[in-house]
């Protein structure tokens, strides 16, 4: 037994021990679900330390049609697998452990473990998966857990409403990878990750970045990049772990994942790499500018995410795939610590998330605070904090293949740097401006404060030594292809982005005042998420609306009244009209008796 | 001196009574009338056999009259008892009242 | 154009006109005697083709039995000449039509003389016996089904015209 | 063991028969009888399957009694992988459909003399091994439909001011017209190849009659597609299931459906291969109007059982278009997917009438935040709806992707086109299901269902949670059944089809 | 030997004229006892019946046929007079006369009938033609003091005279035209002789035709069916549907595949436009119908129109299936006709509910419906199968058939809308009235064995389909 399955089916036998048994515990239910996942932290720390080559177990036969179609259940055990692995289940278990305290006296407790177990569970497969349709298996599995834990407190009408259009617009861009899968299994014969790259040399260009395009869709999806990025933020009406395990660290950053793991696809092609760059640089200059009006605690980071995975997979897009991993482990890091401290905050101030309610919180939550500064000026990329380190690998790449990228990611850079101070000044300096709230604030217990620190070291020390790519690359020095000089410089944009909000919103009562008469209509245009949502609820009102009422319409009018109504009706008609005959007058009778006879005769014998 | 008669002729004469026996049976309205004229059908049929029994010497034709207008006296016993029955009940022959049953 | 041509002509003629009228006629009692003569010149056509017997049944029968049945039972209801509008046009028109389609028919198919594929050697002018024989032989049962039917015919008439009902 | 199926078979009309005498005044006992029946048919549908032999791709446990000699009619029945897959949906099926039953008050004799008559109709259509038998059941299901529907079915008053009488008398003549229809199709066949309704001898004595199999085939795949609901044969469907009691859309939507896609596979490709390669083409273009425009009309419906009706609508085009492949992928696609739609249809139809036996209102904008009151059934339903719009771990998931696979290795562009359209069909499917579901069990909890009861009691739970768990049992390892359908697909179905010419194949 | 070959007749006969003879004795005696006893006799001869082996000489020099054709329709009307005696006594209170008339007046319209099931001559076809339909005449007007059964009674004689009018016409022709009578002397002939015969033959056959389309109500010969159905009493129109159609039926098969099977090229197209015809008007004519025994009126013609597909098939399959078809068919309408007696109402309407309020009569008439609309397991369904099969049999040789066969597909989805709109008023409908209705235990019994036939014919058809082969076997045809 491959120690593999162990980390990828305890969650599941969690997820199921839990909503089988023990759904009436809640403390069994939150242990079952905590030590399957710690388990699996545990392997995975063994076979990261473990010297030598790894040896992936061998596959099951899961669906097999003749020769024609073969479909492996597999594991896939590399470096890339395992970095991965080691943050999701690192993260993962700092999460669980958060989760104790955070959801305390919920009454759905177990069946958030369940759900979050059936995440992790699904998470792994995605990590693990050895070929297209396992991983698009799980890939559906995480959306679909996603939807249950963003629909958590299903009672809620916007929470209701978050599940699904996050299911649904993750499935826009599942359709468009199943047909790259599709087509890329047609010009090749197989799904396998192992058995692909030999044969993709025989795909013509043409075909091939179609291919790299459409499974591109999934990663637009699942990593919500423009145009398909609408359902992140919503997705924060879960709750707070969620919001920091799923929609932070590891979930949105499957896309990336995959789009490193199948790297093979796409690099040979200029065409969707060329795009999947742009798509990044935009989403992350986007999602920053939005950042930068909103008001929700947590969907200042919602946005900051969606410009992170930009960042990420603008990367992929210059052919980066080690600092794109690179950042998404840090990222994983620091962006879990802010959502976690921001939980906290909210836990503090009693389920409240408006920044404008909150200030001056550094006095009452010191821990909280402290870990929250970290988080953010690791995001912001500050030596020597992880951000730096791995945004600075992305930036410099940008460089040197395309000025203009890198100007917005630079931009970028700067607005993270705002924005982020916008929210730490908010929140903790300045007066407080709920006084109640305020006075009833407290520090959040050790479950909830332990895993803080425990992040923050990480977001601390995660770049280090350049340790992730080292160890990605498999220990050989990357050609130090930029001087140092460079990254320092760089230095300066966080720099500016934090005296300026500063500057605006380190005060006894900061508002945006300023910066609204400063910007004028372009803020209302960030203030409204450029009016997206509008957008596409529109175009699901009016377009799709418009056709399916069609169809419905043709189907009850069409089909069945003139259709089948008109075929019954003729009948009976011609019924009733044939009755006429038989209009009960023996004379009538007679004639038409004769008629017949002398038709019949002349029918038969004169023609 | 021969006759030029033929079977034809007979047929002929025949067949024009018959034409007359369903015409009559379509045009009048009296029930008896009608009975009649389907006495003149069967009138034309006899005729008709028992020229052909002449003309092909085979006996079975005339045979066959002879049934057949045993037949037709039964046949207008029991059609008059009818009629006679109905005339009773709805104090008129006219086949067109009776309608009550149609469509 | 011998003696017995003639009365061909005459009786078919003569047939033909009485059953016209007995069509056209308003008064059914006219119609009866119309009829009576038409089955009176039938006969003679039966006699012109040598079926005495048939002949004369069909006097006994037809012109008796019949008739009488006829003029009783409108005697019975004594129907007069009931009939306002003597006919419904469509009806004639009707009957003209399908009357008309049938002779025309007839045309065509006795353009050619009527021929059998079998003929027989009887010699019918030869007497009853050859024609009663096989009545009682041949046809005998038919002739007993026949027996039956008159047997229905009679109780019928009694159920349908009886007077009590119990 | 041959008598052991055709036991499997018959039983349940045994006991209708034996219910017929048992006195109208003890319903009790003849719910038993039916429990009984049903069950212990189940029961030795899985033995058989137990004992199936995977190797074999012929007809198994064949059993055949001299019927009609004059005809060439045997009362012949037999089980191959296809047909061992659609009996063990029947006995699964009706087994729940059976437990489901007792929300039925009035008249309870007729209505399970009927529903085990239909039964046995059913699975007697799947087994049969004879031309005229499999016609004899395939119509035998005529008079339970349209009573079952026309006694015990409900239509709520003023959908398009229709009675559940215009439903049923609507789904009894098409699925009639559709059977005379097939009937003349079949009868020539019996000519055509020498006077034999035993489908194995006819295969063979066709092979090289000189039978123009197109109008023949064209006769057959419309005629079945009527049952099947095939565009545009389709608008008896979901107004047929709204209006019909719980276990009879169970047994229509789940099974009896699957009649019409089972005789084109058993009989129309097999016998027909020249046929049905002429006709191909334009099924896979109905497929896509019933995928994409069912799934569209069902946008906009608002009954609940509308919504599931147009949905299995659209799930019929799925198996359609695996037909239309021609390709074992895609057929055998097809076949598993008869089974998972007929499991998922079955489950979904089950829990709608748990509610709506409570609610008498199945209209999803009256409903809201059930979830609370029932959270059981709301599970079972969160589940039976991730399963139809083809999530993994659901048994419709392998089988869609079976089907796609089939189809889009079919190679040529039209089969390119109706791939995507199907693939984006999933995407409607998750649309209007989520819709209803997030509407009426999702959302502020509505205090008029207080007086909601959840299903408690294990008693109560076992139907839902034995389809649940075939359906996962499935989903997570479609090979159970695959293998069995995958030689019979590739000997029974298509050895006389060559197979397209794929792209892959030319890569190769 | 005559007297062996027309035993059943004799019994018959003699039964009949018992009956009138006790009437006469000893009036006012038990009418309901004596058409039980009546009806239990006719029974035991039809047992009696399968003692007897056909004869294969012609009989009554050459006029008469005892072979197993003749035996199987002798059996089925046997059959039919029973149950309709039955009927009869079920209906006696309601004839203001002459019961036993009635019942002796069946037996003597049976005897036509049992005579018209061996008849090998055109003369001897006419006699007993005519006694089965004049006794009709009476039978129809019976109930004399209603206005419609003597309306009937009128339209029925009329029309019927016409057609024999006609039917005379044609034999005279046949005879002159080949000089005999004797079917078999006459397909000899026609054998004899190549090519398409004379004008003036054909118009005789087409005449002989004329008369017994109208016996079978074929268009555009069934203009008379559904006044005289609805006007009639009960057990008369039940003896029309069943009995009368199946002489019809028995003579058209004796004439058109014995005598005039050489000729078959002609008069074949002639019965597959006429049977295509009638199934439409059949069908079409019945959707609306809110009187039930009108409403079986249509039907009757729908199913002549069906029974002339196997004729026009014009193959021994074809002439088999007519055959089990008539039988089963007796079997199905006589059942629905028991029930119409035993509820005593004719307005659709009038039967909402019928199932609750008697659950046997409901099954019963809900039952012979589905068999009507020829749905399994009822008999009807294997029947319209053999149709079918026939009729595509014939068009493996002439696509003109495939034609037919969709004109009756089309036929059994219409007939099952309006058969299955009687189902629904029993079973689906609200009760109007919700008296439960009493049935005499004779009337069960009678009940019992329509539906164990319908279903037991429907399931396990090799009895019948045996016997039916047999018969249909003395035509030699392929």
């Amino acid at each position: 037994m491959n120690p593999v399955w162990i980390i990828l089916f305890a969650p599941l036998c969690a997820a199921a021990v839990i909503t089988l048994l023990t759904r009436k515990s809640q403390t069994f239910s939150a242990l079952i679900s905590c030590a399957a996942i710690l388990t699996g932290f545990v392997i995975t720390m063994q076979l990261f330390l473990q010297k030598g080559e790894w040896v992936s177990p061998a596959p099951l036969q899961w669906l097999v049609v003749g020769d024609l179609v073969k479909i492996e259940f597999g594991a896939t055990i590399d470096r890339l697998s395992i970095l991965m692995l080691l943050v999701v289940t690192g993260v993962g278990s700092a999460i669980h452990i958060y989760s104790l305290g955070y959801m305390k006296g919920d009454p759905g407790f177990s069946r958030f473990f369940a759900c979050l177990s059936l995440f992790t569970f699904s998470m792994l497969g995605i990590v693990l998966s050895n070929n297209f349709i396992q991983i698009f298996i799980f890939w559906e599995l995480v959306g679909v857990s996603s939807y249950l834990l963003i629909g958590f407190w299903f009672e809620k009408h916007s929470a209701a409403e978050a599940g699904k259009k996050a299911f649904l617009t993750n499935r826009i861009g599942d359709f468009g990878m199943m047909l790259g899968v599709l087509l890329l299994w047609t010009n090749t014969g197989t799904f396998s990750f192992a058995e692909l790259p030999a044969k993709i040399a025989a795909i013509p260009a043409g075909t091939l970045s179609v291919i790299g395009v459409l499974i591109f869709c999934g990663a637009v999806g699942k990593s919500a990049q423009f145009p398909l990025h609408v359902w992140l933020p919503d997705a924060m009406e879960g709750p707070t772990p969620v919001s920091a395990l799923i929609h932070a660290a590891t979930m949105v950053a499957a896309g990336v994942y995959m789009l490193c793991r199948v790297s093979f696809v796409i690099l040979p092609s200029e065409t969707a790499l060329t795009l999947i760059a742009w798509i990044g640089g935009i989403t992350a200059l986007m999602a920053a500018t939005i950042a930068i009006a909103q008001n929700d605690i947590k969907r200042i980071l919602a946005y900051s995410t969606l410009s992170q995975l930009g960042y990420m997979v603008m990367a992929v897009g210059l052919a980066g795939i080690t600092p794109a991993m690179f950042h998404l482990t840090t990222h994983a890091f620091f962006k879990a610590l802010l959502f976690l401290g921001a939980g906290s905050v909210i836990h503090a101030m009693h389920h409240e998330q408006d920044i404008w309610k909150m200030g001056g919180l550094w006095k009452k939550t010191p821990i909280t605070f402290i870990t929250f500064l970290i988080g953010t000026l690791a995001l912001a990329g500050v030596y020597p904090l992880s951000g730096f380190y791995s945004k600075d690998q992305i930036l410099l790449l940008a460089l040197e293949h395309n000025k203009v990228l890198f100007a917005m990611g630079a931009f970028t850079a700067f607005l993270t740097a705002y924005y982020m101070g916008r929210e730490c000044f908010v929140v903790f300096f300045g007066k407080p401006r709920d006084n109640h709230a305020y006075d009833h604030a407290h520090e959040s217990p050790l479950v909830m404060t332990l895993p803080l620190v425990f992040l923050a070291v990480l977001s601390i020390a995660g770049g280090w030594g350049e340790y992730v790519p080292n160890f990605l690359t498999g220990g050989e020095e990357l050609e130090a292809h930029h001087e140092a000089w460079k990254g320092f410089a760089l230095l300066l944009v966080p720099a500016a982005g934090f005296l300026l909000s500063a500057k605006i919103y380190l005060k006894a009562n900061p508002s945006d005042a300023p910066v609204k008469a400063a910007l004028g209509r372009a803020w209302t245009w960030v203030e409204n998420k450029y009016y997206f949502d509008e957008l596409y609820a529109w175009i699901i009102k009016y377009v799709q609306g418009t056709i399916a009422t069609l169809c419905e319409l043709f189907d009850r009018w069409v089909l069945q009244k003139f259709g089948i109504g008109g075929l019954a009706g003729t009948t009976s008609v011609a019924g009733k009209t044939l009755r006429l005959l038989q209009t009960g007058n023996i004379q009538s009778y007679a004639f038409m008796f004769g008629l017949g006879v002398t038709v019949i005769i002349y029918y038969v014998v004169v023609k | 001196m021969t006759s030029e008669l033929t079977l034809n002729h007979y047929l002929w004469v025949s067949g024009l009574l018959f034409a007359l026996g369903i015409a009559g049976v379509i045009i009048r309205r009296n029930a008896l009338v009608i009975f009649m004229a389907l006495e003149m059908n069967l009138n034309a049929a006899n005729l008709a056999l028992i020229a052909f029994s002449k003309y092909n010497k085979i006996v079975d034709g005339q045979v066959f009259v002879f049934f057949i207008i045993a037949i037709a006296a039964a046949e207008v016993a029991v059609g008059l008892a009818i009629i006679v029955a109905l005339y009773k009940r709805k104090q008129t022959v006219s086949v067109n009242e009776l309608n009550s049953m149609r469509l | 154009m011998n003696f017995h041509d003639t009365l061909f002509w005459f009786f078919s003629i003569a047939m033909l006109l009485c059953g016209v009228l007995v069509i056209a006629n308003r008064n059914p009692v006219a119609s009866a005697m119309c009829l009576v003569l038409m089955f009176l010149f039938m006969a003679g056509l039966f006699v012109l083709l040598e079926a005495f017997f048939i002949a004369a049944i069909q006097v006994l029968v037809y012109a008796g039995a019949v008739m009488v049945l006829f003029l009783f039972v409108i005697m019975l209801l004594d129907i007069k000449a009931s009939e306002r509008r003597r006919f419904a046009y469509l009806g004639v028109l009707g009957g003209v039509v399908v009357a008309g389609a049938f002779v025309w028919e007839l045309r065509i198919i006795l353009s050619k003389p009527v021929t059998s594929l079998q003929t027989g050697t009887a010699d019918l002018s030869a007497g009853l016996e050859n024609v009663v024989k096989p009545l009682f032989q041949h046809y005998m049962l038919p002739f007993e089904v026949t027996a039956l039917l008159l047997l229905v015919a009679m109780v019928g008439v009694v159920l349908l015209s009886k007077k009590d009902l119990k | 063991m041959e008598n052991l199926l055709t036991i499997a078979i018959l039983l349940p009309l045994a006991s209708a028969f034996l219910a017929f005498l048992l006195p109208a005044k003890k319903p009790g006992a003849i719910r038993a009888l039916a429990l009984f029946a049903t069950g212990v048919s189940l029961l030795l549908t899985l033995y058989i399957f137990s004992q199936f032999d995977r190797q074999n791709a012929g007809y198994q446990f064949v059993k055949s009694i001299e019927w009609l000699p004059s005809f060439g009619i045997h009362l012949k029945f037999g089980v191959d992988g296809i047909s061992m897959v659609l009996l063990l949906l029947v006995g699964i099926v009706s087994f729940c459909g059976a437990l489901v039953s007792h929300e039925i008050h009035d008249r309870e004799k007729e209505y399970y003399i009927l529903f085990l008559a239909l039964t046995s109709g059913i699975s007697g259509t799947f087994c049969a091994m004879d031309m005229f038998f499999f016609y004899f059941f395939y119509e035998l299901a005529v008079i339970p439909m349209y009573l079952l529907i026309g006694m015990y079915g409900s239509l709520p008053a003023g959908k398009h001011g229709r009675t559940k009488e215009y439903a049923t008398m609507k789904l009894t003549l098409y699925l009639t017209a559709g059977a005379v229809l097939a009937l003349v199709g079949l009868l020539t066949m019996y000519y055509a190849g020498g006077r034999t309704f035993d489908m194995v001898q006819l295969r063979e004595n066709l092979r090289g009659s000189g039978l123009n199999q197109k109008w023949v085939f064209a006769a057959l795949l419309f005629g079945f597609g009527f049952l099947a609901s095939l565009f545009p044969f389709h608008t008896w469907s979901p107004i047929g299931y709204a209006a019909a009691p719980t276990a009879a859309s169970m047994m229509h939507a789940g099974v009896l459906k699957k009649l019409g896609t089972y005789g084109i596979i058993r009989l129309a490709l097999p016998l027909l291969p020249e046929g049905a390669r002429q006709w191909v083409d334009l099924l896979a273009i109905l497929a896509c109007f019933n995928i994409l425009y069912a799934g569209l009309a069902a946008l906009t419906q608002k009954d609940w059982k509308f919504v599931i009706g147009y949905s299995s609508v659209s799930h019929m085009g799925y198996i359609m278009l695996g037909i239309a492949t021609l390709n074992v992928v895609g057929v055998t696609g097809a076949v598993l997917l008869m089974f998972a739609h007929g499991v998922m249809a079955a489950l979904t139809f089950s829990l709608i009438g748990f509610f709506y036996h409570q609610t008498h209102n199945r209209n999803v904008p009256d409903l809201s935040g059930l979830a609370r009151k029932i959270p059981f059934i709301g599970v079972c339903m969160v589940m039976a709806v991730m399963a139809s719009s083809g999530l993994p771990g659901f048994a419709n998931f392998a089988s869609e992707v079976m089907v796609f696979i089939g189809a889009w290795s079919q190679g040529s562009t039209l089969f390119r086109i109706a791939t995507i359209c199907a693939v984006w069909g999933i995407v409607v499917t998750a649309t209007y299901l989520l819709w209803a579901v997030r509407t009426s069990f999702f959302g502020p909890f509505d205090e008029k269902w207080n007086m909601l009861n959840d299903a408690t009691t294990l008693k109560q739970k076992f139907p839902y949670a034995l389809l649940l768990v075939v359906l996962l049992v499935v989903g997570f390892w479609p090979r159970t059944l695959i293998d069995i359908i995958k030689p019979s697909v590739a000997k029974q179905v298509l050895s006389q089809t060559v197979e397209p010419k794929t792209a892959m194949v030319e890569t190769r | 030997m005559n007297l062996y070959a027309t035993q059943l007749e004799c019994l018959l006969v003699i039964l009949g004229i018992g009956t009138l003879l006790t009437d006469a004795f000893r009036p006012g005696g038990n009418r309901r006892a004596l058409g039980y006893t009546l009806a239990t006799l006719v029974f035991i001869t039809l047992l009696y019946s399968f003692t007897i082996h056909p004869v294969n000489e012609t009989l009554f020099h050459k006029m008469y046929r005892l072979d197993a054709f003749a035996l199987f329709f002798k059996r089925l009307f046997l059959l039919a007079t029973a149950f309709v005696l039955l009927m009869g006594a079920e209906f006696a209170e309601r004839f203001e006369t002459g019961v036993a008339e009635f019942y002796a007046l069946v037996l003597l319209a049976a005897t036509g009938m049992l005579i018209i099931a061996s008849v090998n001559d055109f003369i001897l076809l006419f006699v007993a033609l005519e006694l089965v339909t004049i006794t009709f005449y009476v039978l129809t007007s019976f109930l004399r003091r209603q206005t419609q059964s003597l309306e009937a009674g009128t339209k029925y004689l009329i029309l019927g005279a016409l057609s024999s009018g006609f039917t005379v016409y044609g034999i005279a022709y046949i005879f002159g035209t080949t000089g005999t009578t004797n079917f078999d002397k006459l397909a000899g002939i026609l054998h004899a002789q190549a090519g398409t015969p004379v004008p003036p033959f054909i118009l005789g056959m087409l005449l002989v035709l004329t008369g017994l389309g109208f016996k079978i109500a074929s268009v555009p010969f069934q203009i008379w069916a559904p006044d005289v159905y609805q006007g009639a009493p009960t057990p008369v129109t039940a003896f029309l549907a069943v009995g009368s159609k199946a002489a019809g039926f028995a003579l058209l098969l004796r004439v058109m595949l014995a005598g005039l099977l050489p000729v078959a090229s002609v008069w074949m197209p002639v019965i597959l436009v006429l049977s295509a015809a009638t199934l439409v008007y059949g069908n079409l004519g019945a959707i609306s119908q809110r009187n039930i025994k009108r409403l079986l009126g249509y039907s009757s013609i729908g199913h002549a129109g069906y029974m002339l597909m196997g004729l026009a098939a014009v193959n021994q399959l074809g002439a088999q299936a007519v055959m089990f078809y008539l039988a089963q068919y007796a079997f199905t309408n006589l059942c629905a006709f028991l029930v119409i007696v035993a509820v005593g109402r004719n307005e659709i309407s009038e039967y909402a509910g019928l199932g609750k309020r008697s659950p046997i009569l409901g099954a019963a008439l809900f039952l012979a419906m589905a068999s009507l609309a020829g749905v399994p397991p009822l008999s009807g369904f294997f029947g319209k199968f053999q149709l079918f099969a026939a009729v595509i049999q014939a068009a493996q040789t002439d696509s003109r058939f495939y034609v037919l066969a969709l004109i009756g597909s089309g036929a059994v989805v219409v007939s099952l809308y309006y058969y299955f709109n009687v189902a629904r008023a029993i079973y689906i409908e609200e009760a109007t009235d919700i008296t439960p209705l009493p049935i005499s235990l004779p009337m069960r019994a009678a009940l019992y064995v329509c539906m164990i036939a319908m279903l037991g014919l429907g399931i396990y058809q090799r009895p019948l389909v045996e016997a039916a082969t047999l018969a249909a076997g003395v035509f030699g045809l392929r």
